[in-house]
């Protein structure tokens, strides 16, 4: 962290950034907002840890319109949104200064207290420069502690690397944290029937409460204006009023970010009712890479995306009964 | 029939060839060196396999006469590749004789960095036939 | 609507491509080749005009099957719409199978301008599908129904 | 005082559920939000706070008003019935409580809201002392004591054992119905909770927040002030905050085309949406920071400057909880006292 | 509001029988919009138009509805109808009541019953119907023709012949092509140059045509009627207003080591040359990387000694930019390098050939003279081995999945013409087919082989080694024979696959026309089509599109010809006005697209947008209507739904829904 803020203050002062976007400690232990530094006083505050799990690269749609360059600290994942962003013409590359920083893995508040841990005041092994295997917390009602991996976000558990798709320098090390299988989940739920399926899903969405947080920081959910906030569509709605809204966004949210979901996990991230949103982007990821080729969204700035993309002898859409 | 039609999808499916996918045009033969000791000729194993003659051809003289030089395999230009379908037919033989040919274990010993594998694993069934 | 409460009468939406499968339509009719009334068609000028919201849409309001027809892959009027479409609706209707919808309700099919017979055989098997799977009771408005 | 055994809090709910609608928090796939209580229904008392505030046992996510019917030209109108059922809300916490009392404010004030004044006549409030208050909550900060309800009803949870206190008559009423699953007991118990309640509060992090200068009075420096442009920047607005918010009280008000007729519905709106208020005109607010600004300025100035000191915010701390970028409303009083600070 | 008309048609009792109509029209009087409803036995006759004519005037209608046959059928007629009474065309839908409804039920409580709902759906969607004006583009009638080979030639000869201006464009010194090197055609056994250098002069000499040799397409702007185009006239180093073409500068030229790219690198050439005695213009171009004068800045021979003093080595290299209306690609092809092909010997030895240097080696004005004679030793062959589909029909990656077309019978003619002039020579075929789909061909074929005695074999050769004695042996199979055939040849000849002109990609990105993954440009339509290319303006002759003879080149040259002229001959083009159209608010700027667009339509502004208040510069989509055909895979793929389809728009189709689920 202390070499992300000495490189951060450097680049400001030799100008070849104007401002810095990283993290800034919050007022509990883990609760760190994303933030614009400008100054080296300001940067006193800069944190890198694990709870640093925001993606940063939808903030540089915003950032690539200002004066000058912005150094950003990406994450190997986020590197992919970003990526996919250029190729969609949504940020300025020129106005980057891609500063790769390593990852141990992201941790997710709430598994944490879903292990009755609770009335935290400290966190400690969160620490980038620590390789703790062990999250140890001083709360009210006394020590408690876990195991890293146990409080990491799902989408660590099945990371996609530690390479940084694109940077203008690196700085920290990563560590593999993949100990799951990408579509183990997906796969689950395709075994079932359809009745079970659907129940499934009527379990998770119904707790949808449509407050946007999974389309708003969805770096592929870029659009100025979403179909679902248009008037011009006939879609916009606010209400839930029964599950087949909830159905409809999704499902609709899926299919407008497939093949350009980079699998970043963000929505399943910050979903404040649990619901495993990601499951639907990987089933469309899984669904592409098994009927279309492999395919990595954000691995490069150039490849058409599936959809906009076809061959002669692609399957029809019958496969969906026949499989 | 029905057995010989398996035989048949089992050597598509160990070669991973596609023998509709031949034009007949006769460069393997034309390639082969060992043409002239062939009962049944390179490009006419193709045929075999898609009229599932298998039995004609597990007992032809070709089987064991091919050398796996895979000239017809670099040069078939549609991908058809008379020489593993020559060498799944070998397959099958020599499982149906409940050999493997070769233990797993015996292999390292074999192994002369000077001696291309396909020739060491085709020579070594042919000797243990 | 019907007179008889009993008889379900399935709602069915056809998308027809303006090129190949409403003329497919029009020649099952000058043919005189019956499928039933419960499909309704509506002309778009291409398979890849028709976005997954419409068919989303159709469900929403209280249709039982959405059927999608558009020129045979490498005979579309714009060289490659079908392509696109062929592609969305495979990955359209996964996803509408993995979230336990019946995958019977949804169906593509290529209709040339020449196949009335096919048209109407293709319309005849869907809507008898249709009959088969019931009412569409998982991906449907409640507000709607009634 | 009475008591229940925590075993026996099932036997309870379906004795309350047989004359009446219950709602509880409920366990589904792990999120513990209030619903409607029916057997089988993991009832989940431990956790802290539910996911969703209860506040739509009075004010629903959505609710709809009038149905139209059209057949042929002739077109008939239907109002939505209002609530005349009673209900009861078992497990509020104090918190949530006051939250109610900030959307009485609103929606009992003339004019008055007859949807929701029908909800409330209704309904009764079982609230529940928080045995554990956690690190986000701040509810001491608005003189909420989470330790002592004031509800309906009043419960504490000691020792597997469930205390019941009447403070109303629509509590004494709840009472007299439950009885004969409540056993009279004395108090000691439940003070004892109490204080120990009140230690742990002491020592939260955000008790000792002040809302020093946070009056109706800074009005205009508050909202010209620079923090505002640094403070909104992580927010993407999404509408989280807002809707596990207890006193968000902002819907909208929509049409829904069913085929055969229009239903006229409301529903919660959120200021953090760029489409909030939108007129045929365009936007009052056409920023992020100003839709940002509103929001905080609503529960901390404009609302204390129009209810007598009443701030539109309990402390609950789901906000800080759930903020996908981890910004809440502490921060932005923590940001305006550092800045008074410096001045 | 609207104010909709609808208007159900009897069909005499096509749709009567099986349709209540008064019943429609009782049921669509309660609809949203409708203001007037009516019934005619026919309302395509004169009469149901004018009945609908006075229903517009009376009732001010904005909208209308027709419920009949089908709109395929008569959607023209009415909307001509609704036209001459003062409404917008567009401003009219059909309810197809009959192909889709009366014709295929019986029952009549049914039938009625649907027509009804499809009714609606059509007044559902009039009611957000919008007046659409097609847009009118001007066209510049002046043609381009990129490729100056025979294709080019032909294509530019019949333009001009209509009255239209006509450029050619070919990146050699010289027009002329591929034909050019040939020596005759089958089947008629013509020489090449005698039928070509005719139309060479006539091209040159007319004075619609105007042609830059050695020249290049670099950019192209606009869109069908109104191309813009630069064009780079590289450096010639010869002033062509003074030059005579008397030649002697390169019969001076001491640097003489450059391969001829015209005997395909059989034999040499000076710096300063023309490719062939006949070319047009008959003007040198001095070859900048093989002159002394530009290599060491010593020599200047050809400027000494040409009297016209037309040699100018300062030259540079020029851009002209013009204006067309319709572009026309002829860029034609070449073999494709052998070097996959290590079996055929070809790197190895001299006396390998392709069948194009053959050709050449044939021609009196070749390398040999015309002399048939091996290059390794210059010995008379007496066994000449001729090997077909070298790299056509292969499915593997070293050759082309396609069949070349033109090999089976040129191979035909080079047997024949050796067997005719030499006698002694034996000649072997090896083939795999013989194809000769064609006027005259497979006559033709059978003569090389009854009374040329030419020794077809069927089979492919699999190998041919280069023996110490400087003889070559062919080892191929005899598949009618089952035999393995090993054959001592003094020549071997290869009918070698062809492929599109590799440069042909840069121009099809530059003109945004689609290209297939062999490189050849896609056309319109397969069959409807075939010489247009989706891209409106472009079109397409000769090999660029597939392989050709030189039969169906020109066929298809006089054809693109036809195409240009009819686009050509119209002052103003009305464009369909059922296009895509971005909204400039709710753009991303992604080019999701433009992905999809098989029209190239789609191109990105910088823009000042005013987004309630909000001024910024944004990139955003912008449909050119002359292009887009209205297909709306656009809008699909639009992720905001910012891209719209006009007349079949988002909200439009959803009405439909709505109408037809409730």
């Amino acid at each position: 962290m202390q070499e992300l803020i000495s490189r951060a203050k450097e680049l400001l002062a030799d100008g070849t950034v104007a401002r810095v976007l990283g993290w800034r400690a919050g007022d509990l232990p883990y609760n760190p907002e994303p933030a614009y530094f400008t100054t080296a006083e300001e940067l006193e505050n800069f944190v890198y840890n694990g709870f640093c799990g925001a993606n940063l690269s939808k903030y540089m749609i915003e950032a690539s319109k200002l004066e000058g360059k912005t150094m950003v600290c990406l994450k190997p994942c986020d590197t992919y949104s970003f990526n996919q962003l250029i190729k969609e013409h949504r940020v300025d590359r020129e106005k980057a200064y891609i500063v790769g920083v390593g990852c141990k893995g992201k941790l997710d508040i709430e598994k944490a207290k879903k292990l009755g841990i609770k009335g935290i005041e400290s966190v400690s092994g969160a620490e980038m420069t620590n390789a703790a295997d062990t999250l140890t917390f001083q709360t009210i009602y006394g020590e408690k502690s876990c195991s890293y991996a146990e409080a990491m976000l799902e989408r660590c558990h099945v990371c996609k690397g530690k390479e940084h798709m694109v940077y203008d320098e690196l700085i920290g090390e990563s560590k593999d944290t993949k100990d799951a299988e990408r579509f183990a989940e997906v796969e689950k739920i395709e075994a079932m029937s359809p009745a079970e399926k659907f129940a499934f899903f009527q379990k998770e969405l119904s707790k949808c409460i449509r407050c946007n947080a999974c389309r708003n920081v969805c770096p592929a959910c870029s659009c100025r204006k979403c179909v679902f906030d248009s008037t011009k569509f006939d879609s916009a709605q606010k209400a839930n009023v029964d599950s087949f809204e909830e159905k409809m966004f999704h499902v609709i949210r899926a299919f407008h970010v497939a093949g350009r979901c980079t699998d970043c996990g963000e929505c399943s991230r910050v979903c404040p009712q649990g619901i495993p949103l990601h499951l639907f982007n990987r089933k469309y990821i899984k669904d592409i890479n098994e009927l279309y080729g492999e395919y990595q969204a954000g691995a490069d700035t150039e490849s058409r995306g599936p959809l906009t993309n076809f061959t002669f002898d692609d399957c029809e859409p019958s496969i969906v009964t026949q499989r | 029939m029905s057995s010989a039609k398996n035989q048949a999808e089992k050597i598509k499916e160990i070669s991973g060839v596609n023998p509709l996918k031949c034009m007949k045009c006769g460069k393997c033969s034309a390639s082969c060196p060992a043409f002239n000791e062939m009962d049944i000729k390179p490009h006419q194993f193709v045929s075999y396999v898609q009229n599932g003659d298998i039995e004609a051809l597990a007992n032809s003289k070709s089987l064991w006469k091919c050398l796996s030089c895979f000239a017809c395999v670099e040069r078939c230009p549609r991908d058809v590749q008379p020489g593993k379908l020559i060498d799944a037919a070998r397959q099958l033989v020599v499982r149906q004789k409940g050999q493997t040919g070769l233990a797993p274990e015996e292999i390292p010993e074999l192994l002369d960095p000077e001696l291309p594998q396909q020739l060491l694993v085709s020579a070594f069934r042919r000797y243990r036939r | 609507m019907s007179l008889n409460n009993e008889e379900f009468r399935p709602k069915i939406v056809a998308f027809c491509c303006n090129w190949c499968s409403y003329a497919g339509a029009d020649l099952a009719g000058s043919s005189r080749l019956a499928y039933p009334a419960d499909v309704k068609i509506i002309r778009v000028p291409c398979s890849c005009r028709v976005n997954p919201m419409f068919i989303l849409r159709a469900f929403e309001k209280g249709a039982d099957g959405v059927i999608l027809c558009g020129c045979h892959p490498g005979d579309c009027h714009y060289s490659t719409g079908n392509y696109y479409a062929r592609r969305r609706m495979t990955l359209l209707f996964s996803m509408l199978d993995y979230i336990g919808v019946e995958n019977g309700r949804t169906r593509v099919e290529w209709v040339s301008a020449a196949e009335g017979v096919k048209f109407s055989q293709t319309m005849n098997e869907f809507v008898e599908k249709i009959h088969s799977l019931g009412k569409n009771v998982r991906l449907g408005d409640l507000r709607c129904r009634n | 005082m009475y008591k229940i055994a925590k075993e026996n809090l099932p036997a309870l709910f379906q004795l309350i559920a047989g004359e009446r609608e219950l709602y509880v928090p409920v366990n589904n796939n792990g999120q513990v939000n209030f619903a409607a209580w029916t057997e089988g229904a993991v009832v989940d008392l431990d956790t802290l706070k539910s996911v969703k505030s209860p506040k739509d046992a009075f004010f629903p996510q959505s609710e709809n008003l009038y149905t139209c019917y059209k057949d042929g030209k002739k077109i008939t109108i239907q109002p939505e019935e209002l609530q005349n059922q009673n209900f009861v809300v078992f497990g509020m916490k104090a918190c949530d409580v006051k939250g109610v009392e900030v959307l009485d404010k609103v929606f009992l004030s003339e004019p008055v809201d007859s949807f929701y004044a029908a909800r409330r006549a209704h309904g009764t409030i079982v609230a529940l002392a928080c045995h554990e208050p956690e690190e986000s909550c701040f509810c001491k900060v608005f003189g909420i004591d989470c330790a002592e309800p004031v509800a309906d009803v009043a419960a504490w949870m000691v020792e597997g054992e469930l205390y019941w206190k009447a403070l109303t008559e629509k509590g004494e009423a709840l009472t007299k119905a439950a009885a004969s699953l409540l056993t009279e007991t004395d108090e000691a118990k439940v003070e004892a909770e109490k204080a120990a309640i009140r230690a742990i509060v002491e020592k939260l992090p955000y008790s000792d927040l002040s809302l020093e200068g946070w009056n109706g009075d800074a009005l205009t420096e508050k909202f010209n002030s620079p923090v505002w442009e640094d403070l909104y920047k992580p927010c993407q607005a999404c509408g989280t905050c807002t809707f596990v918010c207890p006193t968000c009280q902002c819907y909208d008000i929509k049409d829904y085309d069913t085929g055969h007729g229009v239903q006229r519905y409301r529903c919660w709106d959120s200021c953090m949406y760029s489409d909030f208020t939108m007129m045929a005109h365009g936007n009052n607010r056409t920023s992020q920071l100003q839709r940002f600004r509103q929001r905080f300025m609503h529960k901390l100035v404009y609302f204390p400057a129009n209810n007598d000191g009443m701030y539109s915010c309990v402390g609950c701390g789901r906000c800080v909880e759930k903020c996908p970028s981890s910004l809440n409303i502490v921060k932005v009083i923590k940001a305006f006292e550092k800045q008074g600070g410096d001045q | 509001m609207q104010r909709i008309g609808v208007f159900v048609c009897h069909c005499g009792s096509n749709i009567a029988a099986t349709v209540d109509v008064k019943k429609v029209v009782e049921m669509v009087q309660m609809e949203p919009g409708v203001v007037h409803a009516e019934d005619y036995q026919y309302m395509c006759s004169e009469a149901g138009q004018a009945k609908i004519a006075a229903a517009i005037h009376e009732k001010n209608l904005t909208g209308i509805v027709v419920c009949s046959c089908s709109p395929r059928m008569h959607e023209n007629t009415f909307r001509t109808a609704a036209q001459r009474a003062g409404l917008n065309p567009y401003m009219v839908e059909i309810a197809n009541i009959r192909e889709h409804c009366s014709w295929i039920h019986k029952d009549m409580e049914e039938a009625t019953k649907k027509a009804v709902i499809l009714a609606r759906a059509a007044i559902a969607k009039v009611n957000l119907n919008t007046p659409l004006q097609p847009g009118e583009s001007r066209v510049t009638k002046r043609a381009l023709v990129i490729g100056g080979g025979i294709a080019g030639i032909q294509t530019a000869l019949d333009i001009a012949d209509a009255g239209y201006e006509v450029d050619i464009v070919e990146k050699t010194p010289s027009i002329g092509g591929r034909m050019s090197q040939l020596d005759k055609t089958f089947p008629t056994l013509d020489c090449s140059a005698c039928i070509l250098t005719p139309k060479m002069v006539e091209a040159a000499a007319h004075e619609k045509i105007k042609i830059y040799t050695y020249s290049e397409v670099e950019k192209v702007s606009g869109f069908v009627g109104d191309f813009t185009v630069d064009i780079r006239k590289k450096a010639r180093s010869v002033d062509a207003n003074k030059c005579t073409g008397c030649g002697v500068c390169q019969e001076k030229c001491p640097s003489k080591k450059a391969p001829s790219e015209f005997n395909r690198g059989l034999n040499t050439r000076s710096a300063i040359y023309t490719p062939f005695a006949q070319a047009i213009p008959n003007v040198p171009v001095i070859d900048r990387d093989a002159c002394l004068k530009f290599k060491t800045g010593k020599c200047g021979v050809c400027e000494k000694v040409c009297q016209a003093g037309a040699i100018d080595y300062t030259q540079q290299d020029e851009i002209v930019t013009e204006k067309y209306g319709a572009i026309v690609v002829a860029t034609g092809f070449d073999t494709i390098k052998l070097d996959n092909y290590d079996e055929y010997a070809y790197n190895q030895s001299k006396d390998v050939i392709t069948s194009l240097e053959l050709e050449r080696i044939m021609n009196a004005a070749g390398p040999t003279k015309g002399h048939l004679e091996r290059l390794s030793d210059g010995k008379h062959p007496h066994e000449m081995v001729f090997i077909q589909c070298v790299g056509s029909r292969c499915s593997d990656n070293r050759g082309k999945s396609y069949c070349s077309k033109i090999c089976c019978m040129y191979t035909a003619k080079h047997a024949m013409l050796i067997r005719d002039k030499y006698p002694d020579v034996n000649v072997t075929v090896f083939y795999i087919d013989v194809r000769t789909p064609g006027k005259n061909f497979d006559e033709f074929y059978r003569r090389a082989v009854e009374e040329y005695g030419v020794n077809y074999i069927k089979g492919q050769v699999g190998k041919v080694i280069l023996k110490p004695n400087g003889k070559l042996l062919v080892q191929g199979s005899d598949l009618l024979d089952n035999k393995q055939i090993l054959k001592e040849a003094d020549m071997v000849v290869l009918a070698t696959a062809i492929e599109p002109e590799p440069s042909v990609r840069q121009i099809a990105t530059m003109l945004t026309a689609s290209i297939d993954t062999n490189n050849f440009l896609t056309e319109a339509h397969p069959k409807l089509r075939p010489v247009e290319s989706p891209t409106a303006g472009v079109f397409l002759s000769g090999v660029c599109q597939g392989p050709k003879d030189i039969p169906e080149t020109v066929a298809q040259a006089g054809a693109a010809a036809v195409k240009a002229i009819g686009l050509l001959a119209k002052d103003k083009l009305m464009t369909n006005p059922c296009t895509a159209k971005a909204d400039e608010l709710m753009c991303n700027g992604c080019s999701t697209c433009a992905n999809v667009c098989p029209y190239g339509a789609i191109s990105y502004e910088e823009k000042e947008v005013n987004d309630h208040g909000i001024r910024e510069t944004r990139r955003i989509a912008v449909v050119n209507n002359a292009l887009c055909q209205g297909c709306g895979a656009c809008t699909v793929a639009c992720p905001s739904g910012s891209m719209d389809l006009q007349g079949f728009s988002n909200r439009q189709i959803i009405a439909e829904v709505d109408a037809i689920c409730r």
